[in-house]
């Protein structure tokens, strides 16, 4: 593929379109910027696919193009390298279109939300991202990859303060940075190791040594992996490092649909999967992972059970439905888990594009309890988002179904705990079905409980908008057929074998394990059906049918329960109370205590106590010239006694 | 010889007076007699110059005694007028009193 | 004027801005502006000519270049010895870019006696390049004190309110450490006297001397305890955050900028490389100092109401990184530091520059007199946040490239632990940096005063501009960098090993 | 027998230059003191310095101390009062001190007096060294001396006329 | 007996003609006050003449020693002959316009300032004991009466009956010094003293020490320093100029010729502990009371305390290489103080009142010139590099770690460290603070500026080429009589 453009082209069409909308973007106007802008987007995405498809159509070989040394210290050299193998083309595949359609959407959401300036500054982001994120997937190396993952930590950081001038807008952004800094330094202490254990940050080099002589690295391998495992969850919001998740919402809400559900936030599960050698050596992190994914699911689905607020909601289904593709990946089944990443960008992308045209019509109020209805005035948006609901809800045979069932089965058949697990994702599956029928319920079916002038002013979105929402609500149906399981053919499954070669096979452990009976097969199917519908059945009964009337009984029932949930379990104060607050008393301290006090109060001392010595020596001049005889008289004397006195 | 004054004798004398001279300069107020104090102990050292000298056979003792009188009668003319100028500011001349310039 | 070029450049260079200095003696006290094109050109004509250094740099050799040596005091073997290696090469052009930058910034901002303004700069030049230069320790000292004077001048009248304890501060801070190394300079030549019998305070023949344990200590603390002054190492850092705040905006680019450094290359290349076994011995409390510095920088500058002083500490946490990469002492580590010591320059210069932008125009460096005032200076706003992914370390802008090499260097040495407490830095940083960028520029917009405030001139948007193009190129391309501290670094660790083998065996 | 007449002097000497400092009337101190060093100059005789006595008689108790009278009565200063503003620290911390040295330095003395030979003794006026032989060494070996000195002596005399001389001249 | 009477060659006169061009200027310029007081204005150029006269005559002068080996014309002292001829310029330089300013110009003042140089110089010249106090009392003579000066000032009449008090006590003792020493020795020659065993005799270290007060006294070293505050204070600014360089370097120079003579084979420890004793009493205190000063006179005089303090440590180092030390630490000491004084001079509108320091605020912008070379001064007098100061101490802390003095050069640059903290006091009053008063100070007069100018050139031609006089002050130390190998 001599005459294909290089890979190193992907992230710079976007790279370039930064550059001109942040430096000219405010000159030239809107429509300038969105050309430029979407332009971009779009560019990419046919370069992607230039290089997608014939890479799909043919062998799945893996390539890697280096373009030029990065830094050359001592005994570490770092390349700018791209790498195309079937798991960057996977996430390829779909980041640069869930983008493209993104940037389309935001054409329509951001038009009348900001002026020329801050439209610019806003695609100038996005295209930012955009490389960031392509530079994270194709990078060959880990250093490339860490380049990508703090660039679009970064731009998620700009944009979640895109509206600077809010208080909580400006104070998300920097929360997101931070914790994602936190699990960063996870990711920089696993660097480092694999560099003391490997010599080598490229995947290539790496991952043959690990595979090559598993024994040799075994011991490392375990703290490695877990500081990268502390790098995914920083990145993609597991517990306990979720928290910035929730307030990202702050900004606008096409930044949510890209950046915190489809892209971004999926980067810790494709820095596991992308590991897997690594990780596979570490069985106990394995466990680990599956262990916190499963949890995450579990706490993430309860808390959104209680909000009301129509994108929060939709941002705990992410953080659960990321825990889903972590415990995939913890049970091994690491194409299983990016299968999921894959369906998930789509429905989610659809959810909070379908979500923010709600918003878009309720005029930035988006609090479910005022909506209501909306059906039959935004019919586009209704439909959308009810196929993406039914999606993540796992109903057959919409996309979630399929990647969510493999999941549960994949963790079904795990050795140890595997069942345990298992019964949690399912449960868990039942709890997601139950919430998102529950918003969509009060958002679409019912009266309007909103104002007069919401009343009036709701609408369906324009085109721009529409468009996106259509092709993603497609794709939410569609998009889990490419993955279906064993028990529709041999050959149904068309991503697992894809994604095979990832999966390298390590000297000393072949992986066989044999696929479940087919019976087993079916009836987890039908178990997980069974309990997303009667999810589904239950949110529809209570709050569609009856308004929430049981709901409420329960909630007035156990206040305490129910405000704990609704306060998200108060994890935040219980962060501010461990962590911050005892940091902040601490740098007062050291400042006011130590600095002040100690160091410059003992040099301030030394320096007084000498000019004190000074003033008063100074009254021994006592201007009587007797008294000055008299200390030559004496000085003589001490200078005899002491010259003499030693004879 | 019985008579002869050993050289120690001059010593003595000249140290005595010399220590009574410093004792007055340290303990009089008056500027004059603080003065009169350390003409005292220049006449001291002019014994003991004059006791070497004899005892080591050589005039020179009294040569330099002759210089040391001529300076001491320059020291004393300069001291004197010194004294004078003060007093036309300080009507005084108790060096107690006499601290303008102290600190 | 081509043998100058080709034999004296160096020269050149270093004494460009004193003849400015001196030149604008002549000129009328009353002549300001002229006064400060002078010195703006004469800073210019010093970049300029520095540039060839950059060029006719040979890559391949680790010893110094562009020597000169001339005898200054023969009876004692004091010369003008000057050259340059990969180390020393960075530093100088640092402060050749910084001095016209500082002096464009003020150009619009020194309003009181501009004439000796531009005079006390431009000799404080001369003083930093020739510090950076001088392979004599004669003449290296004399250098290294002659700087302290402009620069007390520079804090102490045109500096802030506090600006007398800070301008007297400094230069007792400085000179109570560079007293004893006065005095172990004169210890070391006279050993070397005593050894061959020959006067020399050239760096090489003393290089040459071997010490007893507890003499190359006493005289590896008595340097060491001047650099770590200059550094500052915690916990000799006081002196730093006042003189920074009250300095003006020009002289905290510069102190933050090329001062500091100053230190730590003091460090590498006298007191290492004199006294290895020393230096070894004693590297691991360095290497705790400087832990503790970055911590403690980061969480006191956190803890700060006055941007000029956050930013000051944030100056302390970031050296700490920098002598941790020296204490560790591997080839990775060193070349780390010796970037960092450049990218710390870079960022935090534009730091100071740019909150003096906002201190010009609103003569306050609260914290809470500003907020919001994104929406007022959009262009100084996207400066500043440059600035600030520099120095907390993204990657594509140079901080990350030192910062990853110091770490991944110093967790290659045997003391891993200190890049596992130093990578915290990572963290606080972010922290720190984030939130004053969030309480100046983000969040609403708090007072109405702050309304009137103007973006940046293009005098001051070329001044930060150029620091902002610097710091993304050593980002994309460190290497041309790190190709020139290289040798230099490589040939230090050879000369410590050979030492120390060396006073091995006595 | 001279030893006996230098004691004697060398005694009456002491005692007076004693009064000098005890007595609080400057006068009186002055006129104490032209005794001791009439004193004096017989002690001066006695170590074969009959010249220098001659001039101590004529210089110093003639001139000098005149000097100090004349002075004396131009600035009729009174005597100290007992009572007023006495310095106790001065005073003891003086004495003290003036014994500490006294000690020390009559110690050495003594010790490098029995070092050299007693003075040879004087038989007769002849015996006495002639002036002559002083003023060959003052014009030889201290010629310099002699010169110099009169450089001093002028310099004492305009310096006294600049600071005695009335404020007239201003 | 049978040569003639006069012993008094030719050599004889050529080796006292600088002196006697003293004399000479001296008298011509009294002569004229009393017979043609209208040439009131040249008394400056005769005075300078005058000494331009003697120095002509010192370099000419033939080498070796005359009148029977009592005086000296060496490299050394033509060394220190050119050293005092230069401090007297540069007090004759301020003297003019200074007098000018204050009403007094007198010749008198001239005349007594040139015959004081006359004695200092005998001072440094005289091999005979006898000689240098005969020196020593004419330059205390006419300093006590330029003292006095002012005879309209109460405090010059002060300055002038402590200096006489004080002064006269002193060389009672410096007298019984000789006294000792000349029984010790039989002579007053000082290479009389040179003799085998005369060092271990008591009398020998009393006189010894009886000089070491005595000229302790006239460099000002603590604790014999008390006058030199309060005489600072109440002296004319250009006397004081003089007075504060010249007769210091003069006495340690005799104390370097007595001592090595007597200690021809190296100095016994005791008196050299005693010595480093009085070196760190007077940095210390000096040091440390400088900090306290209020009045510029003052707080120089502390500081030439401390400066002593430091000179001194070359007397403890002792032999040829700590003179070398010594004489370049007071060429730097004698520019950087001599121009001190000289701002101090130029920057204060009248002369009669004290000199509080706070008066000089805002004097950079007022007086810049002044004002800028007294700050260089103050940076030399604290040792900063690239000015004399640092030279100075350079070479001296050299000669004291050589010999391993160590204990001393860390105390003396632990002072320099303190000393910074008044000399930036008065350069931040100079510069940083803002004016007490508005009217300018008075307008530098062309010799004024001409003294301030030459201090500064002396102060960075030391500082920053100081091999050449490195050189010649090591030859010229070199010609010491009895320093040793």
């Amino acid at each position: 593929m001599t005459s294909s453009l290089p890979l190193w082209v992907l992230p710079a069409i976007p790279l370039a379109g930064f550059a001109i909308n942040a430096l000219l973007g405010t000159r030239f106007g809107k429509s300038f910027v969105t050309a430029v802008g979407v332009g971009a987007a779009g560019l990419a995405t046919l370069a992607a696919y230039s290089r997608l498809v014939p890479f799909v159509a043919g062998s799945h070989a893996t390539v890697v193009e280096t373009v030029t040394n990065w830094m050359t210290v001592g005994t570490l050299s770092i390349d700018i390298s791209f790498r195309l193998d079937p798991l960057s083309a996977l996430m390829l595949a779909f980041v640069t279109f869930v983008a493209f359609l993104i940037h389309v959407y935001a054409i329509g959401y951001m038009h009348h939300e900001a002026t020329d300036a801050g439209y610019a500054r806003f695609f100038a982001y996005l295209n930012l991202f955009l490389f960031a994120m392509l530079t994270l997937v194709l990078a060959e190396s880990f250093l490339l990859m860490f380049v990508g993952w703090e660039g679009v930590g970064l731009c998620s950081y700009l944009l979640i303060g895109y509206y600077f001038d809010l208080e909580d807008a400006a104070a998300a952004g920097r929360k997101a940075f931070v914790v994602n800094r936190i699990g960063d330094y996870g990711f920089l202490l696993g660097m480092f190791g694999i560099f003391a254990a490997f010599g080598s940050l490229n995947y290539t080099e790496v991952f043959r040594k690990a595979a090559e002589q598993p024994a040799q690295f075994g011991p490392a391998l375990s703290v490695i992996c877990l500081c990268l495992f502390i790098g995914a969850m920083g990145k993609s919001a597991q517990v306990p490092l979720y928290v910035w998740l929730p307030d990202a919402m702050a900004g606008p809400t096409p930044v949510s649909a890209l950046i915190h559900a489809a892209t971004m936030v999926t980067a810790g599960v494709y820095m596991v999967a992308r590991c897997n050698v690594l990780f596979r050596l570490a069985p106990e992190v394995m466990l680990f992972v599956a262990g916190i994914g499963c949890f995450t699911a579990l706490f993430a689905g309860t808390i959104a059970i209680a909000q009301n607020d129509l994108k929060k909601v939709l941002a705990y289904s992410t953080i659960s439905q990321l825990g889903y593709m972590f415990l995939a990946c913890g049970v091994g089944a690491f194409a299983v888990g990016m299968f999921h990443v894959m369906t998930h960008a789509c429905f989610k992308a659809c959810l909070f594009l379908g979500a923010g045209s709600v918003m878009h019509a309720m005029s930035g109020d988006l609090d479910v309890r005022h909506m209501g209805g909306l059906k039959a005035k935004m019919p586009i948006t209704y439909w959308t988002f009810l196929a993406a609901t039914l999606a993540i809800a796992g109903i057959p045979p919409f996309a979630g179904f399929f990647s969510k069932d493999a999941i549960l089965s994949s963790s079904f058949e795990a050795p140890g705990l595997g069942r345990l697990l298992w019964f949690v994702g399912l449960f868990t599956a039942g709890l997601t079905a139950f919430y998102m029928f529950r918003i969509v319920s009060l958002t679409f079916f019912g009266e309007f409980r909103g104002t007069k002038e919401q009343a009036h002013h709701v609408h369906e979105s324009p085109s721009s908008m529409t468009f996106p929402l259509v092709v993603l609500g497609l794709l939410s149906v569609v998009a889990g057929w490419i993955g279906l399981p064993a028990v529709f053919g041999e050959h149904a499954n068309v991503i697992g074998p894809f994604l095979a070669p990832i999966i390298a096979p390590i000297a000393g452990h072949e992986a066989a394990h044999e696929a479940l009976p087919h019976a087993t097969e079916w009836l987890l199917m039908a178990v997980s059906v069974a309990v997303a519908a009667s999810g589904l059945y239950l949110a529809y009964a209570w709050y569609a049918k009856q308004g929430g009337r049981t709901p409420a009984r329960l909630a007035a029932s156990y206040p305490g329960v129910y405000a704990l949930v609704a306060d998200k379990y108060r994890i935040d104060e219980l962060y501010d109370v461990l962590f911050v607050r005892p940091l902040a008393w601490l740098a007062r301290t050291l400042w006011k205590v130590v600095d002040v006090l100690i160091i410059d109060g003992l040099l301030n001392a030394a320096a007084f106590l000498v000019e004190l010595t000074g003033d008063f020596l100074r009254f021994l001049q006592t201007g009587n010239v007797r008294n000055y005889a008299l200390t030559f008289f004496l000085g003589l004397i001490a200078l005899l006694i002491f010259v003499v006195g030693a004879m | 010889m019985i008579g002869s004054i050993p050289l120690f004798d001059v010593l003595l004398v000249s140290g005595a007076l010399f220590s009574i001279g410093i004792a007055g300069a340290l303990l009089r107020r008056n500027a004059i007699q603080i003065f009169l104090s350390i003409e005292l102990m220049m006449n001291a050292a002019n014994l003991a110059l004059l006791g070497y000298g004899a005892a080591l056979g050589t005039h020179q003792g009294q040569v330099i005694v002759f210089f040391v009188i001529a300076i001491a009668a320059a020291e004393a003319s300069v001291g004197l007028a010194i004294f004078v100028a003060l007093f036309r500011h300080t009507e005084t001349i108790d060096v107690n009193k006499i601290n303008l310039l102290k600190w | 004027m081509d043998a100058l070029l080709r034999d004296h450049l160096l020269t050149l260079v270093v004494f460009l801005p004193a003849a400015g200095a001196a030149l604008l003696l002549f000129f009328p006290h009353s002549a300001r502006i002229a006064a400060r094109n002078v010195a703006l050109g004469v800073s210019l004509v010093a970049l300029a000519a520095s540039l060839p250094l950059w060029t006719r740099f040979a890559l391949d050799q680790g010893g110094f270049q562009f020597r000169e040596k001339i005898a200054w005091i023969p009876q004692l073997g004091i010369s003008y010895a000057i050259g340059i290696d990969g180390i020393s090469l960075l530093l100088v052009l640092l402060t050749t870019v910084l001095t016209p930058v500082s002096l464009l910034f003020s150009l619009t901002h020194v309003e009181k006696e501009v004439r000796g303004f531009s005079i006390a700069f431009l000799v404080l030049e001369t003083g930093m390049l020739g510090s950076l230069v001088a392979l004599d320790l004669a003449l290296f000292y004399v250098f290294w004190e002659v700087m302290l004077v402009p620069m007390y001048f520079i804090i102490g009248i045109w500096g802030g309110p506090r600006r007398i304890y800070a301008s007297m501060k400094f230069f007792l801070f400085t000179m109570a450490g560079s007293l004893l190394m006065f005095l172990a300079i004169l210890f070391l030549a006279i050993r070397y006297h005593a050894a061959t019998g020959g006067w020399s305070f050239a760096l090489e023949d003393l290089y040459r001397l071997t010490f007893t344990g507890s003499t190359e200590t006493l005289l590896f603390l008595a340097f060491a305890l001047a650099f770590a002054i200059k550094v500052p190492v915690f916990p000799l850092h006081t002196w730093l955050p006042d003189a920074h705040t009250e300095a003006p905006t020009a002289g905290s680019i510069i102190l933050a900028g090329v001062l500091l450094k100053l230190g730590v290359y003091g460090y590498l290349r006298f007191a290492l490389p004199l006294f290895p076994g020393a230096a070894m011995r004693f590297a691991p409390w360095l290497g705790v100092l400087g832990v503790i510095g970055v911590v403690y920088g980061a969480l006191v500058a956190w803890a700060q109401h006055d941007m000029k002083r956050l930013v000051a500490y944030s100056s302390v946490s970031h050296l700490g990184l920098v002598v941790i990469g020296v204490g560790a002492f591997t080839t990775m580590s060193l070349s780390g530091s010796v970037l960092q010591m450049i990218n710390h320059g870079l960022s935090t210069g534009a730091l100071f520059l740019l909150v003096g932008v906002l201190y010009e125009r609103r003569h306050t460096r609260e914290i809470d007199a500003y907020g919001g005032v994104a929406a007022v200076v959009p262009v100084t706003t996207a400066l500043f946040l440059i600035a600030t992914l520099s120095s907390i370390g993204l990657p594509g802008l140079n901080g990350f490239v030192g910062e990853f090499t110091i770490l991944l260097g110093t967790w290659l040495s045997p003391h891993r632990w200190w890049a596992i407490a130093a990578a915290t830095g990572v963290i606080l940083s972010a922290v720190y940096m984030l939130t004053l960028v969030q309480r100046v520029f983000w969040s609403p917009f708090a007072h109405e005063e702050n309304r009137k405030l103007t973006d940046v001139r293009p005098s001051e948007f070329i001044a930060a501009a150029t620091l902002v193009v610097l710091m993304v190129w050593i980002g994309v391309r460190p290497n041309d960098l790190l190709d020139r501290i290289r040798p230099a670094v490589e040939s230090l660790q050879k000369s410590v090993a050979a030492k120390q083998i060396a006073e091995a065996q006595p | 027998m001279e030893r006996l007449i230098f004691d004697a002097a060398a005694l009456l000497a002491i005692l007076f230059a004693g009064l000098m400092i005890a007595l609080r009337d400057p006068v009186k101190s002055v006129l104490a003191l032209v005794v001791s060093f009439f004193a004096l100059a017989v002690c001066y005789v006695l170590v074969l310095a009959p010249f220098i006595a001659a001039l101590q008689i004529i210089v110093y108790a003639g001139a000098i101390l005149v000097l100090f009278l004349f002075v004396l009565m131009l600035l009729n200063v009174g005597p100290e009062k007992p009572d007023q503003d006495r310095r106790p620290i001065q005073t003891v911390l003086g004495s003290l001190a003036v014994v500490v040295f006294a000690g020390m330095l009559l110690g050495m003395l003594r010790a490098s007096g029995s070092r050299l030979p007693a003075l040879p003794e004087a038989v007769g006026v002849d015996a006495l060294p002639d002036p002559a032989a002083i003023a060959r060494l003052l014009f030889s070996d201290y010629l310099l001396h002699f010169e110099a000195v009169s450089v001093l002596l002028l310099t004492a005399l305009v310096g006294a006329f600049v600071l005695a001389r009335g404020e007239d001249a201003k | 007996m049978t040569e003639h009477f006069v012993h008094f060659t030719h050599a004889d006169l050529l080796s006292i003609a600088p002196e006697i061009a003293l004399a000479a200027a001296g008298c011509l310029i009294l002569l004229i006050e009393g017979f043609a007081p209208a040439l009131r204005r040249w008394f400056a150029t005769i005075a300078l003449g005058g000494i331009a006269g003697s120095l002509y005559f010192l370099v000419n002068a033939p080498p070796g020693t005359t009148f029977g080996g009592r005086y000296d014309t060496s490299p050394l002292t033509v060394f220190v002959g050119l050293f005092l001829g230069a401090a007297a310029v540069l007090a004759l330089l301020v003297a003019r316009p200074y007098l000018e300013r204050s009403g007094e110009e007198r010749g008198e003042f001239y005349a007594l300032l040139l015959w004081g140089h006359l004695g200092v110089c005998l001072m440094t010249r005289g091999l005979d004991l006898l000689i240098i106090f005969i020196g020593l009392e004419t330059l205390s003579l006419s300093f006590y009466v330029l003292a006095g000066f002012f005879r309209r000032v109460a405090a010059s009449s002060e300055a002038g009956l402590k200096y006489f008090l004080t002064g006269a006590f002193g060389s009672a003792f410096t007298l019984y010094g000789v006294a000792l020493l000349f029984g010790a020795s039989g002579g007053t020659r000082i290479d009389e003293l040179a003799r085998p065993g005369l060092a271990d005799s008591s009398a020998v270290t009393f006189g010894l020490l009886f000089l070491l007060v005595g000229f302790g006294f006239k460099m000002s070293l603590a604790p014999f320093h008390a006058w030199a505050p309060d005489v600072y204070q109440g002296m004319p600014t250009p006397a004081v100029a003089y007075l504060s360089v010249a007769p210091k370097g003069a006495a340690l120079l005799v104390l370097f010729r007595v001592f090595s003579a007597v200690f021809e084979n190296g100095m016994p420890d005791r008196f050299r502990a005693g010595i480093a004793a009085l070196a760190i009493l007077s940095m210390t205190l000096g040091n440390v009371v400088a900090l306290a000063q209020r009045d510029a006179k003052r707080l120089l005089a502390y500081s030439g305390i401390a400066q002593m303090g430091y000179v001194t440590i070359a007397l403890v180092v002792f032999g040829r290489e700590g003179l070398a030390a010594a004489l370049v630490f007071f060429c730097a000491y004698l520019v950087s103080n001599v121009g001190a004084f000289a701002a101090v001079s130029a920057l204060y509108r009248d002369e009669t009142k004290p000199h509080p320091i706070a008066m000089l605020a805002g004097a950079g912008r007022r007086a810049p010139f002044a004002a800028a070379v007294f700050a260089l001064c103050l940076f030399s007098l604290a040792g900063i590099p690239a000015t004399a100061g640092f030279i100075g101490k350079f070479f001296l802390f050299k000669a004291a770690l050589e010999k391993g003095l160590y204990t001393l050069a860390l105390i003396g640059v632990a002072n320099s460290l303190v000393s910074i903290g008044y000399y930036l006091k008065v350069v931040y009053i100079l510069y940083m603070r803002d004016p007490v008063e508005t009217e300018a100070p008075p307008v530098l007069a062309p010799a004024d500026r001409l003294a301030l100018a030459l201090c500064a050139a002396g102060i960075f031609a030391i500082g920053v080429f100081p091999s050449t006089l490195w050189e010649v002050a090591r030859r010229a130390a070199a010609t010491l009589p009895f320093g040793g190998p």
